[in-house]
C-alpha cells in the first residue's frame, strides 16, 4: 500500500535533486531547471497531503497547486526572459561570471 | 420600458458614455464630428434614462431601491456591486447628464479644430461613465472606483495639452494632491469595512449608512481624538472630499487645472466632478450625524474655503482663474451648508451653481474664443459691443452667482446663510463676507471685460450657435432653476422629513446687503470711468501689501514648496550626506589599514627583516580582507548556499523546538 | 432483439460477448484494453492511406493533372505502393546528428498523435475515454508535440532543419492560443469539459426522443454550435488555428520546400519519413474530430429512428458514419485550401496569430456570454452583427502591418 | 498500485538526476519533460486528473518549450555545454542540498501516523466542482492571478527585448 510516507519522502528527494542543480551548476538555463524541479516537487507534498488529509471536499491542494503551477509558469517565463537579457549582457550564460553590477 | 425594473435602467446609465469612450478609443475617428457624434450619443441615451429615473423618483419621493450583485467574498464577508436610486442619486444623475450633453454640444464646435478631437471626446466620456457611477454606486467601494476613475479622467483633460510644459505640470499637481485625500478616503473605507462588516450604503437594514449599523459604529469609541468610530470614518471620508472639492488646504490644484481645454474646466472643475466631494458627504451624511463635532469641522473648513477663496479671487487677473477660485469659494459654500443646515441646504446650492458655474464656464470660452485666445481680464474690454448675446448670458449667470433676488443663488444661498444663522452664528459671518467678496470680485471682473473698447488689438466677434445654443439654454437654467426648485420643494425632496428654520429677515436683509453691497463697492473702485491700459489694478494702488498678497494666492504654493518640497530635499540631501559619511568612514578604514601594514612593513623590514612578523601580519590583514569580500563576491551560488544554510538552520531550530515539545 | 438499435449494434456485440466472458474478469480487462485502443490504431492509419490518395487524387484535379493512376483502379493502390517504397529505403542518420533524439523524434510525435483521438466521441457510447477533462486533456496531449518536432530539427544537425524546427515551436505554440480560446466559448455554454456532454448538449433531446421524424431530423442538427453566432466565428477561428496546429497549408512554413528545404523532415528518410507523414496526418484527423465534436454536433446528424424499433434511443443510421462523414469534409477542405491558397511569409503568419485571431476569440467569448444571458431573438443577430463589426475592424488595423501592395509587372 | 507509483517515481526520480547531470542542455530538458510527465502520472494516481492535466499543459506545452527556446537564444544552439559542468564550490552546495535532505526526511521518518491508507473517494473531484471553487471563495486570489501573469507578460517583454536604440541610427 502506498502511504502518505512514501509520497513526502519522493518529493524530498526531487526536491533535494532540484536543489542541488540549483546550487552547483553553471549554467543559467540549468539553474532554472533545478527550480523547477523544486517547485514541482513542492506541488506533489500539496497534493499529497490534500488527498491523504481528512477534507477532501476542500480542494485546498488541488487549489494551491493550481496557483502555484500559475506562479510558476510566471516565474519561468519572466526567469528565462532574464536569462536572454543576462546572456546579451555578459555574453555568457554562466552564473559564475555574471559577478558585477556593472558593465 | 414600464416593464424593465428601474433599478437596471440606473445601472446601464454610466454604461452609455463608457461604451462610447471605448469605441472612440478603439475606432479613432479621424473626423473631430464623427467623434463628438458618438459621444453625443452615448449621454443622449444617458440623460432620456436619468430624465425617466428621475420623474420616477419625483413621483415617490420617499422611494429608495437597491440592487446589486456580489463581486468577491473577503473571508466571510462578501464585497458585493450595487447601485442605488433615491432623490440624491436621481437629481445628481439627471443634473450631470443634462450639464454634460449641453457641453459635449458646446466642445463639439469648440474643439472642432483640435486634431486630437477623439482622444478628447473619449476621455470625456470616460469622464461621464466614471461620474455617472459615483452617483449611483450604493457601495463605498464601487464609489471609491469610480473616484478614481473620475480623478483619472481629470488628470487626462488637464493635461490633454500635454505640450504644454503648464498643462503637463498642473495634470501631475492635480492628480497627486488629490492623492492625498484620496489616501484618506481609502483608509475610512478600510476601517469602515472593519468595523461596519461591509461597505454597503443600504441593504435591508444592513448597510453601512442605515440607523442600526450607524448607532453600531456610533458606539464605538476610536483611538484618536476622543471620538467615536463613525466620527473617525466620517472625518477621514471629509478629508478625501476636501481633496476632491478643492477645500483649504487642498484647494491648489483647482486654479492651476484651468490650463486644460475650457469646456473641461466648466464641466468636471465647476460643475461635476469638483462637487463629487460635497456629494459623497450628502451621501454619507447619516455617519457626519452621529458625530456632531465632525460637522463642525466641516462648517468651519467650508466657511473658511469659502471666504478665503473669495478674497483670492479679487486680486487675479485670469479670466478663468477668477472663475475657479469663485468655484473654490462656492463649493465651501455647499461644505458650509451641509456643515449647518443638512443635505437640503448643501445639494440645492450644488445643483443650482452647477447651471450658473457651468454658465459661466462656457461664456468664459466664448468670449476666449472670440477673442482669440486671451485671457488676461486686462486686455479684454468692449466685449459688449462685438458679443452682446454672450454677454447677456454672462450678465445671467453673474446675476445668479451673486445672489441677486430671484436668480438661483438667491434661494440656495440664502437656505444655508439662514442655517448658518442659528445653528452656527461664527460661520455665518464668514459666509456673509464670502457673498461680500463674491459681488466685488464679479463686478470687477465685468467692469474689466465688457464695457469700453478693446484693449489689444485683437478683433472679437459673435461666437458661432453652436457655442451659444447652450449659453442660452444654460441662462434660462441659471435665472429660473432656483426659484422653482424651491417652490416646488426641492429642499424636502432631497432630505426628507426636512423642517424649514424659522424665517429671518435679518439674514435676508443682511443677504441682500452683501450682495448689493459688494456690487456697489466693485462699482466704485473700478466702473465709474473706463479703464485704460496698463494702469494698475485700483486695490493695488491703495492696499499694496494686502493686494500682493492676495495675487500671490497667500502663497500657499510657495508655503508648500518651503515645507512639503523643502522637506523632501532634505530627505534626499541628508541621504546623500550619509552615503558620503558611510563613504569616508570605509575609505579611512581601508586608507589606515593600508597605511599600517605599510608602516608596519617598512619597520619590519628594517628592524626584523625576514621576521615572522611581517609576513604573519600582512597575511592576516589580507586574509581578513579577503575574508569580508568572500561574502560579497557577486557569486549568485555563493549567495544560495547562504541561503540554504539559513533554511538549514531555520529548521534545525524548528526541529529542536518541536522536540523540545 | 438485438437488430432494434442500429446505431448502438457494434456496442451491443462487444457488450454481449464480454457478459459471456464475466467469469475471467483478468481477460475482459485485456480485452476492453484492446477493444479501446486496437480500432484507433487500425482504423486511423486507414483511413490516412485513402486520405494520401484522396490528396494527391484532389490536388492532381485543382492544378489541372490527372494524378495516381498506375497502382490499381484509379490509383487506388498508390499508398500501399508508397508504403513498401518507405519500408524498403535506407535509413540514414546524419553523422553529426544526434542519434538517440534523431530515433526518438517520430516515435515521440505518433504518441500523442494517437492519444488525443481517445478523448473524441466516435458515437454514443463509444468514447474510449469519456474523461471529465477531455478537451482540456486534449490539448494538454496535443500541446506535447510540438517537442518532438522540434527534436526532429534539432536532431539532425543541419541548419534548415532547426530553422523549421524553431518555426514549428513558434507557430504551434502561437497558434494554440487561439485554438484554446475558441473552445472556451463552448466549454463555457455547455458548463462541461466532457465531449460526450458537449455533443448531447447539441441536441434537442425533447425533440429527439419524440415521434415526429421531422422534428427527430431538425433535433439532431438545428443546436449544433456552428449555427451560433459565436460557435459560427469560434468554429471559423479553430478551423484555422487547426491548420496551423497541424503544419497544413498555407501554414506550413516549419517545412516550406521553397525556402527551408524540408525543414524538420530534411534529414529523415524511409520510414521514419513515413512515420512523420503519418503523425501529421493523424494529427489533421484528431483536431478534426474535435472541430466536428466542438461544433457540428458531434455524431449527432440527420437522422431517424428506424420504424421497426420500439426504443426511444434508437436511431437507424450509425453516429460513427456522420462523424466520420464531418471529419472527411473538413479533411477536404483543408485539401481544398492545399490546392488553393498560397503560403504565408513568417511575419504575417505571427501577425494573424497575435494581432487578428487571439483579439477576435477574446472578444468571442464576450459575444458568447452575452448570447447567454440575452434572449435568443435579440442575441442571435445582435450576436452576428457584434461580430461582423469587430471582424471588419480588426481587419482595417491590421491592414497597415501588411506593407505596400505589390505589383507584378509579367504575372 | 504499488508497481505503477513505483515505476512513475523511478522516471521521476531518474529525469531529475539526468536533468541536473546531462552536459547535453537540450538532452536535460529533454528529461525534465519525462520528469514532468511523470509527476503527472503520480498526480493521476493521487486522483488530480485535472492537475495532472494542466500539468501537461502548462509544463510541458510551455515551460519546457520555453526552455528550449532560452537555450536556441543563447549560443548553445547544438545543446553542447562543454567545459565544467559544476560552479566552484560545489561541494558546499552538495553539502547544503544534503543537509536540506536530511532536514526534509527526518520528520518524515520520525513521525507517526503518516503510514495510514488514504481517505477513500470515489472519484476525482469533477472540473465543475473545481471551478466553483475556484469561482467563488477563491475569486480574489483568481484575480491577483491575473495581475500577476500580466505583469509577468509585461515584465518578460521587457526583460527580453534588446535595448531601445537611438533614433537617429539606421535600422539593421
Amino acid at each position: 500500500m502506498v502511504t502518505l510516507q512514501h509520497y513526502l519522502i519522493l518529493s524530498a528527494v526531487l526536491f533535494s535533486i532540484g536543489l542541488l542543480g540549483v546550487l552547483t551548476r553553471r549554467h543559467a538555463v540549468i539553474v532554472l531547471i533545478g527550480i523547477e524541479i523544486m517547485l514541482n516537487a513542492a506541488n506533489l507534498n500539496l497534493i499529497a497531503f490534500w488527498r491523504f488529509g481528512p477534507h477532501l471536499e476542500n480542494f485546498e491542494g488541488l487549489l494551491f497547486t493550481l496557483f502555484s503551477i500559475a506562479v510558476a509558469a510566471a516565474e519561468a517565463s519572466v526567469g528565462l526572459a532574464l536569462v536572454i537579457a543576462v546572456y546579451r549582457h555578459f555574453k555568457t550564460p554562466d552564473v559564475e561570471k555574471m559577478n558585477t553590477l556593472r558593465e | 420600458m414600464p416593464d424593465i425594473h428601474p433599478i437596471y435602467l440606473v445601472a446601464a446609465i454610466p454604461l452609455f458614455p463608457l461604451a462610447m469612450s471605448l469605441v472612440i478609443a478603439l475606432l479613432k475617428p479621424t473626423r473631430g464630428r464623427a467623434a463628438s457624434f458618438l459621444a453625443l450619443l452615448g449621454l443622449g441615451v444617458s440623460l432620456v434614462l436619468s430624465l425617466y429615473v428621475l420623474k420616477l423618483s419625483l413621483q415617490e419621493p420617499g422611494l429608495v431601491q437597491t440592487g446589486g450583485f456580489p463581486w468577491i467574498q473577503l473571508g466571510p464577508l462578501p464585497v458585493d456591486f450595487s447601485v442605488i436610486i433615491d432623490p440624491l442619486s436621481a437629481s445628481m444623475l439627471a443634473m450631470v447628464t443634462f450639464i454634460g450633453f449641453l457641453i459635449f454640444f458646446y466642445s463639439g464646435s469648440y474643439m472642432a479644430d483640435d486634431p486630437d478631437c477623439a482622444r478628447f471626446f473619449g476621455y470625456l466620456s470616460l469622464f461621464a461613465a466614471g461620474m455617472l457611477g459615483l452617483v449611483i454606486s450604493n457601495s463605498l467601494l464601487l464609489l471609491f472606483m469610480c473616484w478614481e476613475i473620475v480623478g483619472l479622467a481629470s488628470y487626462l483633460l488637464i493635461g490633454f495639452w500635454y505640450q504644454k510644459p503648464a498643462a503637463a505640470a498642473a495634470a501631475k499637481k492635480a492628480f497627486i494632491t488629490t492623492r492625498i485625500g484620496d489616501l484618506f478616503l481609502f483608509i475610512g473605507l478600510l476601517w469602515a469595512f472593519k468595523d461596519g462588516g461591509t461597505l454597503l450604503f443600504y441593504y435591508h437594514g444592513n448597510g453601512l449608512l442605515e440607523p442600526g449599523r450607524v448607532a453600531w459604529l456610533a458606539g464605538i469609541p476610536a483611538p484618536v481624538f476622543g471620538l467615536s468610530v463613525a466620527g473617525v470614518i466620517s472625518l477621514l471620508i471629509f478629508a478625501g472630499a476636501v481633496g476632491k472639492s478643492g477645500q483649504f488646504p487642498l484647494h491648489v490644484w483647482l486654479p492651476d487645472a484651468m490650463e486644460g481645454p475650457t469646456p473641461v474646466s466648466a464641466l468636471i472643475h465647476a460643475a461635476t466632478m469638483v462637487a463629487a466631494g460635497v456629494f459623497l458627504v450628502a451621501r454619507t451624511y447619516p455617519l457626519f450625524v452621529a458625530d456632531p463635532a465632525v460637522l463642525t469641522v466641516v462648517a468651519w473648513v467650508g466657511g473658511f474655503t469659502a471666504l478665503f477663496a473669495g478674497l483670492v479671487a479679487v486680486a487675479q487677473n485670469d479670466l478663468k482663474r477668477i472663475l475657479a477660485y469663485s468655484t473654490v469659494s462656492q463649493l465651501g459654500m455647499m461644505m458650509l451648508g451641509l456643515g449647518v443646515g443638512g443635505v437640503g441646504a448643501g445639494m440645492f446650492h450644488l445643483l443650482s451653481h452647477a447651471f450658473f458655474k457651468a454658465l459661466l464656464f462656457l461664456a468664459a470660452g466664448s468670449i476666449i474664443h472670440g477673442c482669440h485666445g486671451e485671457q488676461d481680464i486686462r486686455k479684454l474690454g468692449g466685449v459688449a459691443r462685438s458679443m452682446p448675446l454672450t454677454t447677456v448670458c454672462y450678465l445671467c449667470g453673474t446675476f445668479a452667482l451673486c445672489a441677486l433676488p430671484f436668480g438661483s443663488g438667491y434661494f440656495s444661498k440664502d437656505e444655508i446663510l439662514l442655517a448658518a444663522w442659528h445653528n452656527n452664528p461664527g460661520v455665518f459671518v464668514l459666509g456673509a463676507a464670502a457673498a461680500f467678496c463674491t459681488s466685488f470680485y464679479m463686478t470687477r471682473q465685468l467692469c474689466y471685460v465688457f464695457p469700453g473698447n478693446h484693449r489689444s488689438h485683437a478683433h472679437p466677434h459673435e461666437s458661432p450657435w453652436r457655442i451659444t445654443a447652450p449659453l442660452v439654454v444654460l441662462s434660462l437654467f441659471a435665472l429660473a432653476f432656483g426659484g422653482l426648485a424651491r417652490h416646488w420643494g426641492i429642499l424636502e425632496y432631497l432630505e426628507p422629513g426636512f423642517h424649514a428654520p424659522e424665517h429671518s429677515s435679518l439674514v435676508m436683509a443682511v443677504g441682500l446687503a452683501v450682495a448689493l453691497g459688494g456690487i456697489l463697492a466693485g462699482w466704485l473702485v473700478y466702473g465709474r470711468r473706463a479703464l485704460p491700459v496698463g494702469e494698475p489694478d485700483a486695490v493695488a494702488v491703495t492696499l499694496p501689501p494686502v493686494y500682493r498678497f492676495l495675487e500671490n494666492r497667500a502663497w500657499m504654493d510657495e508655503l508648500y514648496m518651503a515645507t512639503v518640497g523643502r522637506i523632501w530635499g532634505a530627505l534626499a540631501a541628508l541621504a546623500v550626506v550619509a552615503d558620503l559619511a558611510l563613504n569616508a568612514v570605509t575609505d579611512w578604514t581601508v586608507l589606515s589599514i593600508q597605511n599600517l601594514s605599510r608602516t608596519l612593513a617598512i619597520y619590519s623590514d628594517r628592524v626584523l627583516i625576514d621576521q615572522w612578523g611581517f609576513d604573519g601580519l600582512c597575511r592576516a590583514v589580507r586574509g581578513a580582507g579577503f575574508l569580508s569580500t568572500r561574502a560579497q563576491n557577486g557569486q549568485l551560488q555563493g549567495y544560495l548556499r547562504f541561503i540554504t544554510l539559513g533554511a538549514v538552520a531555520l529548521g534545525l531550530l524548528l526541529g529542536w523546538a518541536l522536540l523540545r515539545g | 432483439m438485438i437488430l432494434d438499435n442500429p446505431d448502438q449494434l457494434i456496442v451491443n456485440l462487444v457488450q454481449q460477448g464480454l457478459d459471456l466472458l464475466s467469469g475471467f474478469p483478468i481477460v475482459v480487462l485485456v480485452l476492453c484494453l484492446l477493444l479501446s485502443t486496437v480500432p484507433l490504431i487500425a482504423i486511423f492509419p486507414a483511413c490516412f492511406a485513402i486520405t494520401t490518395w484522396l490528396e494527391r487524387k484532389g490536388l492532381a484535379r485543382i492544378q489541372n493533372r490527372i494524378g495516381p493512376n498506375r497502382a490499381g483502379w484509379f490509383g487506388l493502390l498508390q499508398p500501399v505502393a508508397d508504403g513498401i517504397k518507405m519500408l524498403l529505403k535506407e535509413d540514414i542518420v546524419p553523422r553529426a546528428g544526434d542519434q538517440l533524439t534523431h530515433f526518438l523524434a517520430p516515435v515521440l510525435l505518433l504518441v500523442p498523435a494517437f492519444t488525443v483521438l481517445a478523448v473524441l466521441p466516435f458515437s454514443r457510447n463509444m468514447t474510449p475515454a469519456a474523461a471529465d477533462t477531455g478537451v482540456i486533456l486534449f490539448f494538454a496531449i496535443g500541446s506535447v508535440s510540438t517537442l518532438p518536432v522540434f527534436l526532429a530539427g534539432w536532431s539532425s544537425h543541419n541548419k534548415y532543419s532547426l530553422l523549421g524546427g524553431m518555426r514549428a515551436i513558434a507557430q504551434m505554440v502561437s497558434y494554440e492560443i487561439p485554438l484554446v480560446l475558441s473552445t472556451v466559448t463552448v466549454v463555457m455554454l455547455t458548463g462541461s469539459l466532457n465531449t460526450v456532454r458537449i455533443v448531447e448538449a447539441q441536441q434537442v433531446s425533447s425533440w429527439v426522443l419524440g415521434d415526429n421524424a421531422a422534428l427527430q431530423i431538425l433535433g439532431q442538427v438545428l443546436k449544433w454550435n456552428v449555427f451560433t453566432p459565436w460557435g459560427f466565428i469560434g468554429f471559423l477561428i479553430f478551423f484555422v488555428a487547426s491548420l496551423a496546429e497541424v503544419n497544413r497549408c498555407p501554414f506550413d512554413l516549419p517545412e516550406a520546400d521553397s525556402e527551408i528545404v524540408a525543414g524538420h523532415l530534411t534529414e529523415y528518410s524511409g520510414f521514419k519519413y513515413a512515420l512523420f507523414f503519418m503523425a501529421e496526418y493523424i494529427s489533421a484527423f484528431a483536431i478534426s474530430g474535435l472541430a466536428v465534436t466542438l461544433f457540428l454536433g458531434g455524431w449527432s446528424g440527420p437522422n431517424i429512428r428506424p420504424w421497426w424499433s420500439d426504443d426511444p434511443q434508437a436511431l437507424l443510421i450509425p453516429g460513427f458514419v456522420w462523424f466520420f462523414l464531418k471529419m472527411f469534409a473538413l479533411i477536404l477542405a483543408m485539401i481544398w485550401i492545399r490546392g488553393t491558397l498560397p503560403r504565408l511569409r513568417v511575419d504575417h503568419l505571427m501577425g494573424f496569430a497575435w494581432k487578428f485571431l487571439m483579439p477576435l476569440a477574446l472578444l468571442n467569448i464576450f459575444v458568447a456570454g452575452a448570447y447567454y444571458y440575452l434572449p435568443r431573438w435579440i442575441g442571435w443577430p445582435a450576436g452576428f452583427v457584434v461580430l461582423y463589426v469587430c471582424y471588419e475592424w480588426l481587419g482595417r488595423i491590421n491592414r497597415g502591418s501588411l506593407g505596400p501592395k505589390r505589383t507584378y509587372r509579367y504575372a | 498500485m504499488n508497481a505503477a507509483f513505483l515505476i512513475l517515481s523511478l522516471l521521476a526520480v531518474a529525469g531529475a538526476l539526468l536533468a541536473i547531470r546531462l552536459h547535453n542542455l537540450v538532452h536535460a530538458t529533454l528529461s525534465l519533460m519525462f520528469f514532468f510527465v511523470a509527476l503527472a502520472g503520480l498526480f493521476v494516481l493521487l486522483m488530480a486528473e485535472f492537475i495532472a492535466a494542466v500539468q501537461i499543459l502548462v509544463y510541458v506545452g510551455a515551460v519546457g518549450i520555453l526552455i528550449l527556446f532560452a537555450i536556441m537564444l543563447t549560443p548553445h544552439v547544438t545543446g553542447e555545454n562543454h567545459g565544467r559542468l559544476c560552479s566552484r564550490g560545489w561541494i558546499w552546495g552538495l553539502a547544503g542540498a544534503g543537509a536540506v535532505f536530511l532536514i526534509l526526511i527526518a520528520p518524515v521518518l520520525l513521525m507517526a501516523g503518516l503510514d495510514t491508507p488514504p481517505a477513500t473517494a470515489a472519484l476525482s473531484p469533477s472540473v465543475r466542482e473545481i471551478g466553483l471553487v475556484l469561482m467563488t471563495p477563491y475569486g480574489i486570489a483568481l484575480l491577483v492571478m491575473a495581475l500577476l501573469l500580466t505583469a509577468a507578460l509585461v515584465g518578460a517583454v521587457v526583460a527580453a527585448s534588446p535595448p531601445a536604440r537611438d533614433k537617429d541610427e539606421p535600422k539593421p
